[in-house]
C-alpha cells in the first residue's frame, strides 16, 4: 500500500507506544501507594496518635498537623494574594511598574522550595522568635503559595469581561464598590482554584517545612504559637528514614496514601470548577 | 445662561489615544431635555466622544482627552470633580446588553445599592419605578427573583436601561443600544427613547441614520476627526 | 451563569473546613488535652541513636505526667548540641562528646551532660559479605577501606565485588565516634566513600539493600541483613556484642549523652530522672542499647575528649 | 490640563489592596536581599573558589562544584528522559484523541502533577534504587541516573499538559490548509503543528526543568549524598549531590549561624539564579507562542 499510509501508521502506533510507557508509569505509582497503604489503613490509624516510633497508634495528629499548616498558610495568603492582585490591576497604571510587579511574583515562583525553608526561618523563627513553630510553618508556607494563588486570581479577574467592568463604572461606582460588586463576584473561580491549589502545594511541601516547623513526636495540638506540629509529609520522611520496624514503614505508605488522597481531592475540585467555567464559556 | 440650554457643551476638544488623534478641534453643544444623536462611518469617533463625556475613557491606557468638555455646568476634568458622582448623574448604556448573573431584581438595585442615601429609601419601589420607565416591568413583575439571563436580549438591553435609571440620572448615554438586537426589540428601545426625554437628556450614538431621523431632535456628525451640527454630509 | 451557587457552595464549605481547623488548632485546650492551660513542655531534640530511648521514654512518662508534654525531633548530634545551645531545646540528644568549639560557642549556656546509656558503633557490612567470608577486620582495614586504598572485598578475604564504602553526613555523632576510633580525629576524611547517609537507619535500609556494603551503624541497628563484624587485633578478634560493650573490651563505644543549659530543673529534670530510673534504663534496653547501672551526672571537663 | 496623577483614588480599597501588595512585594524583595546579603561571608571567605572548588567539608573549605555538576547533569538526563514521552502523548493527546479521552487524560495529568515529591521519594528508595541496580547490573543503585529517571517521572505530566497546551494553542485552521493541500494527519502534525507550537513546546520543557532542579525531598533520598565529581565526569551511574539535597542535609546542622549557614544560602542563591535563567527564558518562550 501507500508508503505513506504505513509511515502514518506507525509513527501513530509509536506514539501511542509513548503515551502508553507514560501512563504505565504513573499507574505504577498509584497502584504502588494504593498498595502499599491500603493495609495501613484503619479506624485506628486515622483517629490515633502515632506511638512507640511510629510503628503503632495512627497518624490522626500528623493529619490535623498538615490541615492546620494548610488552612493557615491559605488564610495568611488570600487576603494579601487577592489585595496585590486587586492593587495591580486597579490601581496600577503605569505599565513598567505592573511589568515589575509580576516579575516580582514570576520569579518567586522560581524560587526553589528548599529556599523559602532556609529564608523563612531566618526571617520567621530567628528574627521574630518563633522558632521551630508552626507559626514559622504557616508562614513560610504562604510565601510559597503566593505565587500559585497570585497567578490564578490574577488571570481570572483579567478575565472579567470588559462590559462588566464598564457597566459597574458607567453606573458611578468608585474602585472599592467596583471591586466588591464586580470584580470580587466575577473572579470567585478564580480564587476558588488559586486557594485550592495552593492548599494542594502547601500539603505536598516537604523541604520547606521538615526543618522550621515540625517535630518528630510527642506533638499533638499546638498550645501556643511557639509549638511546633507532626505532619504527614515529615512523618513519612522519618518513617522513611528513621523507623527500625516494617510495620513503620507500611504506616509511611499509609501516610502516603493518605496524603495523596487529599491532595487529589483538593485538585480534582480544581478541574471540576473549571472545566465548568469553560462549558459555560462555550454557551 | 446657556447652562439652561445646554446639559452638555464641548469646546476645541482634541481626544488621542497615544497622541494619534481620534477628534481634533471639536466644539458642539447638546440641548437639555432633548435627544441628541451622534451619527458617523465606523471608526469615527462616535464612541470615544460619548464615553470621554462620563471619563469611561480614563482607564484607557495612552488615552489623553484635551480642551474644555463641560458637563451639566462644570468641566469633568476639572481636578476637584468626583468622577463617580459625575457617572452616577451621567448614565451610559452599551451596545451589547450587559447583565449580571444575579436576579433581575438584584441587577436593577445594582447600582442603587451604593448610591442610596443612608436614610434608606425603599429598593423595590425604586426598582419598579426604574422598570415601569424602561416598559420591562409587566414581562418581569412575577419573576424578579430569577437569573437575568434567562431574559431575551431586548429585554436585557431594556434590564441595563432600568438599572441605569434606577440611580436617577440626569443625562442617558447611549452607544448604539439597538445594533445587537432585532427590529422589534430595537422599536421597543427606541419607543423607550422618546419616552424618556421628557425627564433625561439623551445622547445616542448609532450607525442608522433612519433611526436618528426617527428618535432625535438634534444631530451631530462625526467624521474625520470633526465634529459638527447638521446639517450633514454623511448620507 | 449555572455553576455560580455550586461554586459558592464549595467556597462557602472550604472556608468554615479553614476557620473549622484554625478553630480547633486554637482553642485552649482543644483536642484531647484536658489541662492545657497548664501543660509544660518539654522540647527535645537531636541524635538519631538516642531518638529512640527518648520517644518510647517520652511516651511512658507523658501517660503518668499528663501535665508535661514532650515533643521529640531527630536531626543528628550536632543539632542537638546546637539547639540547646542557643537554647532552642530543653534537652538535646548527643550520641557523640561535646566538641571543644562548641564548648566553646555556646560557653554563656553551660552544657551539662548526662549519661543515660552506653552504646558502640559497631563496623555493618552486608550479609553477603559476611556470609562470603568476611568475619572481621582489622583497624589497618577498616582505615584503608575509607580511604580508597582497598576497594574490593576480594582484598580483605571476601568475595570478588567493589566495596560499597558508606560514610555519614559529617555532623552525626556515629561518624565522630567512628572516625576518631580509626583515625584519631572525629572530622576525618573518607575520601574512599562512595554514599553518604544521614539517620541510622538512611544507612541501615542502604546497606540492607546491598550486597557489598560496609558502614558504621549503632548496634541496635544491627540485624539479619547488617551484620555487625568484629574487630581484629592481632590474633583477636572482639564481636560488637552487648557483652563486650559492658565489659569495655569493644572499641568503639561511646555514651549516649543527654545535654542541657546549664543544670536541669523542673519538668526536665523530672524527666531525666526518670529515664535513669529502673523504668527508664528498661527503655534503654528495650532500644537495644546498654543501660547504666549507676545514674551519675557528668559534667563536662575541658579537654577530656577529642580534640 | 487633565493629567490623571498616578493614583486618581485613595479610598480605603486603595489602601487596603495598597498594603496587601506592599506586604507582597516587600517580602518577596526581603527574600532576595537576605538571600544575596547571607551568602556575601562565603564569597569573602571563599571567593570564586566557592563556584569552582571541588571540595566541600563543613566547617573547612565550601566548593560547591560538585553540588552544580550535579544539579546540571541530574536536571538534564531528566528532561532527556521524559522528552519523548511527553512530546508523544501530547502529540497523541492533542491531535489525536477524542475530546472526551483527552479531557479524561488532561485531568490525570493534572492530577499526577500533583503528586507530593515526599510519596516520589518514598518510592525511589523503595523500588527505583533497587530497580535501576538490578537492571543495569551496578553495584548500588543510588546514582545521579536514579535521580534523573525519578525526576523524570515526576516533572511527566506537568511538561505534558503544558506541552500539550501549547499545541492546542495553534489554531485549527492550519490543521485545515494543510490538510487540504494533501498532507496526512501525521504530517501535517509535524510538518506544520509541531513548528508552530515550538516555541510553547520548548517553554514546558524549560518549566518542567525548573521544577525539577528545585525538587529536594526525592533526589535528596536517591541520588547518594557525597559530594564529589564522578570520574570519569560522564558517569551518570556513580552516585552524586545536587544542590537542594545538600541544603536539606545540612540545614538542620547549620540553622542560622556559622560560614556552613552563609555556604548553604550561597548554594541556594546558585540554584535560583539557576532556574531563574530556566524559567525567565521558558515564560519568554510561552508568550512568544501565544
Amino acid at each position: 500500500m501507500n508508503p505513506r499510509l504505513w509511515k502514518e501508521r506507525a509513527t501513530i502506533l509509536i506514539l501511542y507506544g509513548l503515551t502508553g510507557c507514560g501512563c504505565l508509569v504513573l499507574a505504577v505509582i498509584l497502584t504502588t501507594v494504593i498498595m502499599k497503604g491500603a493495609p495501613a489503613l484503619s479506624g485506628e490509624f486515622l483517629f490515633e496518635e502515632s506511638r512507640n516510633f511510629g510503628s503503632e497508634g495512627g497518624i490522626f495528629y500528623q493529619m490535623i498537623g498538615t490541615l492546620i499548616l494548610m488552612a493557615g498558610a491559605a488564610i495568611v495568603c488570600l487576603p494579601v494574594a487577592l489585595g496585590s492582585v486587586l492593587f495591580q490591576t486597579e490601581f496600577l497604571h503605569s505599565p513598567p511598574l505592573k511589568k515589575m510587579f509580576r516579575f516580582l511574583i514570576y520569579s518567586l515562583n522560581a524560587v526553589p522550595t528548599i529556599i523559602f525553608g532556609l529564608i523563612g526561618y531566618l526571617f520567621f523563627g530567628v528574627l521574630l522568635d518563633a522558632g521551630v513553630s508552626w507559626v514559622t510553618g504557616v508562614l513560610i508556607l504562604a510565601v510559597m503559595i503566593l505565587p500559585t494563588l497570585h497567578v490564578s486570581i490574577h488571570e481570572a479577574v483579567e478575565s472579567i469581561p470588559d462590559h462588566y467592568r464598564e457597566a459597574g463604572l458607567a453606573l458611578g461606582l468608585s474602585p472599592g464598590q467596583q471591586m466588591r460588586a464586580v470584580i470580587l463576584p466575577q473572579s470567585m473561580y478564580g480564587m476558588v482554584t488559586g486557594t485550592l491549589l495552593g492548599l494542594a502545594r502547601a500539603a505536598g511541601e516537604t523541604a520547606a517545612i521538615m526543618f522550621t516547623a515540625t517535630a518528630f513526636s510527642g506533638v499533638q495540638l499546638p498550645q501556643s504559637w511557639t509549638e511546633p506540629v507532626t505532619t504527614l509529609q515529615t512523618h513519612i520522611l522519618v518513617l522513611a528514614q528513621e523507623a527500625t520496624n516494617p510495620k513503620a514503614l507500611t504506616h509511611a505508605w499509609g501516610a502516603g496514601l493518605v496524603l495523596l488522597t487529599l491532595v487529589f481531592i483538593l485538585i480534582s475540585v480544581t478541574l471540576w470548577i473549571r472545566s465548568g467555567m469553560e462549558m459555560e464559556a462555550e454557551r | 445662561m446657556t447652562e439652561n440650554v445646554y446639559a452638555i457643551q464641548l469646546e476645541n476638544v482634541r481626544l488621542s489615544y497615544s497622541g494619534k488623534a481620534v477628534i481634533d478641534g471639536a466644539s458642539c453643544a447638546i440641548r437639555k431635555n432633548a435627544v441628541t444623536a451622534v451619527v458617523g462611518p465606523s471608526g469615527s469617533g462616535k464612541s470615544t466622544l460619548l464615553r470621554t463625556l462620563c471619563r469611561m475613557n480614563d482607564r484607557i491606557p495612552g488615552f489623553r482627552a484635551e480642551g474644555s468638555v463641560r458637563v451639566l455646568g462644570r468641566d469633568i476634568h476639572d481636578p476637584g470633580i468626583n468622577v463617580y458622582e459625575l457617572r452616577k448623574r451621567v448614565g451610559m448604556v452599551f451596545q451589547k446588553p450587559c447583565v449580571f448573573p444575579k436576579s433581575i431584581y438584584e441587577n436593577v438595585v445594582f447600582g442603587l445599592r451604593f448610591h442610596a442615601s443612608p436614610n434608606g429609601e425603599n429598593f423595590s419601589e425604586r426598582a419598579e419605578r426604574a422598570l415601569r420607565d424602561a416598559f420591562l416591568w409587566d414581562e418581569v413583575k412575577d419573576r424578579l427573583d430569577q437569573p437575568a439571563h434567562i431574559l431575551s436580549q431586548g429585554q436585557q438591553q431594556r434590564l441595563a436601561m432600568a438599572r441605569t435609571l434606577a440611580v436617577d440620572p440626569e443625562i442617558l448615554l447611549m452607544d448604539e443600544p439597538t445594533s445587537a438586537l432585532d427590529s422589534k426589540s430595537a422599536n421597543a428601545i427606541e419607543d423607550l427613547i422618546l419616552s424618556l426625554k421628557e425627564h433625561h437628556t439623551i445622547v445616542l450614538v448609532t450607525h442608522h441614520v433612519e433611526q436618528a431621523e426617527r428618535v432625535a431632535e438634534d444631530l451631530i456628525c462625526v467624521d474625520d476627526q470633526t465634529v459638527c451640527h447638521k446639517p450633514c454630509q454623511y448620507p | 451563569m449555572p455553576l455560580t451557587y455550586p461554586v459558592k457552595a464549595v467556597v462557602i464549605i472550604s472556608l468554615v473546613l479553614l476557620a473549622g481547623a484554625v478553630f480547633v488548632t486554637l482553642r485552649p485546650g482543644g483536642g484531647t488535652q484536658v489541662f492545657a492551660e497548664e501543660t509544660t513542655v518539654i522540647r527535645v531534640a537531636g541524635s538519631t541513636t538516642v531518638l529512640p530511648i527518648v520517644s518510647r521514654a517520652a511516651e511512658r512518662f507523658q501517660a503518668r505526667h499528663a501535665l508535661v508534654k514532650i515533643i521529640v525531633n531527630a536531626g543528628g548530634s550536632g543539632v542537638g548540641i546546637h539547639g540547646v545551645g542557643t537554647r532552642r531545646f530543653d534537652i538535646g540528644l548527643a550520641s557523640r562528646e561535646i566538641t571543644l568549639k562548641e564548648k566553646h560557642r555556646y560557653a554563656s549556656s553551660h552544657l551539662q551532660i548526662t549519661v543515660i546509656g552506653r552504646d558502640a558503633v559497631a563496623c555493618v557490612v552486608s550479609s553477603e559479605v559476611f556470609h562470603g567470608g568476611v568475619r572481621a577486620l582489622s583497624k589497618q582495614q577498616i582505615r584503608d577501606i575509607y580511604l580508597g586504598n582497598i576497594t574490593n572485598w576480594r582484598q580483605v578475604g571476601g568475595p570478588d565485588r567493589p566495596i560499597i564504602v558508606i560514610d555519614k553526613e559529617v555532623h552525626r555523632g556515629t561518624r565522630h565516634v567512628f572516625m576518631q576510633y580509626l583515625f584519631g580525629k572525629s572530622n576525618a576524611r573518607a575520601p574512599g566513600a562512595r554514599l553518604v547517609t544521614g539517620s541510622n537507619n538512611e544507612e541501615q535500609a542502604k546497606i540492607a539493600q546491598s550486597d557489598s556494603a560496609i558502614g558504621m551503624l549503632s548496634i541496635a541497628w544491627i540485624n539479619d541483613e547488617v551484620v555487625g563484624i568484629g574487630i581484629r587485633d592481632g590474633e583477636r578478634v572482639i564481636q560488637p556484642t552487648l557483652d563486650n560493650v559492658r565489659t569495655g573490651r569493644f572499641p568503639i563505644a561511646r555514651n549516649l549523652n543527654l545535654i542541657t543549659a546549664g543544670e536541669p530543673q523542673g519538668a526536665v529534670k523530672q524527666f531525666i530522672d526518670y529515664l535513669l530510673s529502673e523504668d527508664g534504663q528498661k527503655r534503654v534496653a528495650e532500644s537495644g542499647y546498654i543501660p547504666i547501672q549507676l545514674p551519675h551526672t557528668v559534667s563536662w571537663v575541658a579537654g577530656s575528649h577529642s580534640k | 490640563m487633565n493629567k490623571q496623577p498616578l493614583f486618581p483614588e485613595r479610598g480605603p480599597a486603595f489602601w487596603l489592596t495598597g498594603l496587601a501588595a506592599a506586604i507582597s512585594a516587600g517580602t518577596i524583595g526581603l527574600l532576595f536581599v537576605s538571600l544575596v546579603v547571607e551568602s556575601v561571608p562565603v564569597f569573602k571567605s571563599e571567593g570564586v573558589s566557592f563556584l569552582w572548588g571541588t571540595d566541600w567539608f563543613a566547617g573547612e573549605v565550601y566548593g560547591a562544584l560538585p553540588m552544580i555538576y550535579g544539579s546540571l547533569m541530574v536536571t538534564g538526563l531528566a528532561v532527556v528522559m521524559v522528552l519523548p514521552f511527553a512530546l508523544g502523548s501530547a502529540i497523541l493527546t492533542s491531535e489525536f484523541l477524542s475530546g472526551r479521552v483527552r479531557l479524561v487524560v488532561k485531568a490525570a495529568m493534572e492530577l499526577l502533577a500533583g503528586v507530593p515529591g515526599i510519596l516520589y521519594g518514598l518510592m525511589g528508595i523503595a523500588l527505583l534504587a533497587v530497580w535501576v541496580r538490578d537492571l543495569f547490573g551496578l553495584i548500588d543503585g543510588n546514582t545521579l541516573f536514579t535521580a534523573g529517571l525519578l525526576l523524570a517521572v515526576m516533572i511527566l505530566p506537568t511538561v505534558m499538559t503544558l506541552a500539550e497546551d501549547a499545541l492546542r494553542a495553534v489554531p485549527g485552521e492550519t490543521r485545515d490548509t494543510a490538510l487540504s493541500q494533501g498532507l496526512t494527519r501525521m504530517e501535517t502534525v509535524m510538518q506544520v503543528v509541531v513548528p508552530q507550537a515550538l516555541p510553547g513546546l520548548a517553554g514546558a520543557v524549560f518549566l518542567g526543568l525548573g521544577r525539577a532542579m528545585g525538587e529536594t525531598i526525592a533526589v535528596m533520598l536517591v541520588i547518594g549524598g557525597i559530594d564529589r565529581i564522578p570520574q570519569p565526569w560522564f558517569d551518570l551511574f556513580a552516585s552524586g549531590q545536587n544542590i537542594p539535597s545538600k541544603i536539606g542535609r545540612e540545614a538542620a546542622e547549620a540553622l542560622g549561624f556559622d560560614l556552613q549557614w552563609s555556604a548553604l544560602i550561597a548554594l541556594g542563591l546558585v540554584l535560583f539564579v539557576m532556574v531563574m535563567t530556566l524559567t525567565t527564558a521558558g515564560h519568554f518562550l510561552l508568550r512568544k507562542a501565544r
